[in-house]
């Protein structure tokens, strides 16, 4: 069975795989409503049932499940800061395709090449010691070919140590625990909190996770969040007692 | 080495025979001492004496020199006098990375690993240890990046990397692509109609 | 293999002309799958054709059984052709392994890896064959450990090995003290780290 007749049963799609690919490249569902995790099980279950592994289809399932997946991060993830990142989903799903094509080239480029060489294995060279009288060369005759600063050069070369990896890309670990006690302690002191003029100025990571927080916070009782619309602000309300039963659970941006 | 055009294709079949590689037509020029005419009409009168079919042995113009091989008819003899096995085929995963060095050379291991989508690790040191490619310096991050080599075109019949079939021949159609998102879009208008 | 008398005699001579030497009577049975009669035969119809003067190559009986080789009258040409040092432009591999050989031996191979980040065999192998570096023994814990020969100093037009460039001359940080073996394997380890 091909990987693109795989019967899916999601919550927002049933169907088969390949068409839940041109749905969500025409936007008809968004990917951030598909769980991919659920493909994934759906898939085990299949080879599951199959008995055996197919070792094309599985590789056509895992690029196909990838570029779904890089597709749905990209989605997730506000692009402002990162400009080869700044792709619409339109672009997304292109860059993604033309990869995919890109792949496909030399892989049937490498097809040809095994077919060329199982045509030309049966050509055989020779490959035997030349004979005696021509092996001895004489040191004398032999003059000058290579620059000995090649060889400074080479050495120089290895004494260079690779240029510093740049890190700056790796964030410090935020701790959960850390973020609930700020927002707690923010909570204890004020009523009403908006998320942007809290939390606006940090790093990206931390706001993520100050948001996990606030999912804790929700589940427990402590506060209430809501946002008006998409992309507005976050106001957040600490739960007094005698407010706790009405839940007014809110949307976070992403 | 003067003498007649049969003399001259007698002292090439020789210097062929010798040479470990095969060997530019400007290697024979000198070492025959002749024009480049002569050795060129030397090697016309040699491959119509080693068609194939003619021989044992044939003539080839490959990674960009002359050299002589076994007519084909002789394999299975020759692997049982030599005990040489069959050359095992090329895997997937080597061909993918092989045509990946052979277009884009010079080119370094992640770049392969980002094409192909997977670490290519093992297939760049079996082709390195195949010989089939080998390291051309290092980009400026320090990564070593590949290239093919001559045995790769010998194996492969190729005179020179010219002699590759065009990459571009591999690409589907702008209407082969165009039609394939086409088809993927009704797909969802299909889904999208009741 | 089957077949006539001429198409017999052609793979005689491509079993010939692959083996590094001369094949006895019984090893030629063996593999063309025949009679002793008929490899006679074979080998008298190939005789002919490669008598002395006809081609560039010729048909010898030597002890241990039957050869091809090289017509004497190319001698000079292949003289001119082979016989004289290899000496194609280094690769980038070739020169940074030479290099390490140059400076700091005697070196095993292990080492040279060590410095480079990659696996060095193929480089030590060439630099061996062109006789641009030799074993000089080995290390006590086994590696073969290798050298420059005076046919590298030949070719680089050094009188010694005093005479290689100094190396602060190339040397990115010619302040640091340590020793030039250490740095070079700190440096070798850094560039193999992830």
């Amino acid at each position: 069975m091909r990987t693109a007749d795989l019967e899916l049963d999601l919550d927002v799609f049933a169907g088969p795989f390949d068409l839940l690919l041109a749905v969500v490249l025409r936007e008809e569902i968004s990917l951030l409503e598909v769980e991919l995790g659920a493909i994934v099980l759906a898939y085990l279950e299949h080879l599951d049932e199959e008995g055996e592994l197919d070792l094309e289809a599985a590789t056509e399932f895992l690029v196909l499940i990838a570029a779904l997946l890089e597709l749905k991060s990209r989605l997730m993830l506000p692009t402002e800061e990162e400009p080869e990142l700044d792709l619409g989903p339109e672009e997304a799903a292109d860059e993604l395709l033309a990869r995919m094509l890109e792949y496909r080239r030399y892989k049937d480029a490498g097809e040809e090449l095994s077919r060329r060489f199982a045509r030309e294995s049966p050509y055989l060279y020779r490959s035997a010691p030349l004979p005696i009288e021509l092996r001895r060369i004489s040191l004398e005759a032999s003059r000058q070919a290579y620059d000995p600063d090649r060889l400074g050069v080479a050495l120089g070369d290895l004494l260079t140590p690779p240029p510093a990896v740049d890190t700056s890309h790796i964030r410090p670990t935020v701790s959960l625990e850390r973020r609930l006690d700020v927002l707690r302690d923010l909570l204890g002191r004020s009523a009403r909190i908006d998320f942007d003029d809290a939390f606006g100025g940090e790093d990206r990571l931390t706001q993520a996770v100050t948001i996990f927080a606030l999912l804790e916070l929700h589940k427990k009782g402590e506060a209430t969040w809501s946002q008006e619309r998409n992309f507005g602000a976050i106001e957040i309300r600490g739960q007094r007692t005698e407010d706790r039963g009405q839940i007014g659970a809110g949307r976070a941006r992403s | 080495m003067n003498g007649s055009a049969a003399e001259l294709a007698r002292t090439v079949e020789a210097l062929l025979f010798l040479a470990p590689d095969p060997v530019p037509v400007g290697e024979l020029i000198d070492a025959c001492e002749v024009s480049e005419v002569q050795i060129r009409n030397a090697l016309d009168l040699l491959a119509e004496e080693l068609a194939p079919g003619r021989r044992g042995i044939v003539l080839r113009e490959v990674a960009g020199g002359w050299a002589l091989a076994t007519d084909p008819g002789a394999e299975p003899a020759a692997r049982r006098l030599l005990a040489r096995p069959k050359t095992p085929p090329l895997t997937a995963a080597q061909a993918e990375t092989l045509a990946i060095v052979a277009y884009l050379q010079p080119v370094s291991r992640p770049e392969i690993a980002r094409i192909r989508g997977v670490s290519s690790e093992s297939g760049v040191q079996t082709l390195s240890e195949r010989g089939l490619i080998e390291e051309a310096g290092r980009s400026r991050f320090g990564a070593v990046i590949y290239r093919t080599t001559e045995l790769f075109e010998r194996l492969f019949g190729l005179n020179g990397l010219e002699d590759l079939p065009d990459v571009t021949k591999f690409d589907p159609t702008p209407e082969d692509a165009a039609e394939l998102r086409e088809r993927l879009l009704e797909a969802g208008e299909q889904r999208a109609a009741p």
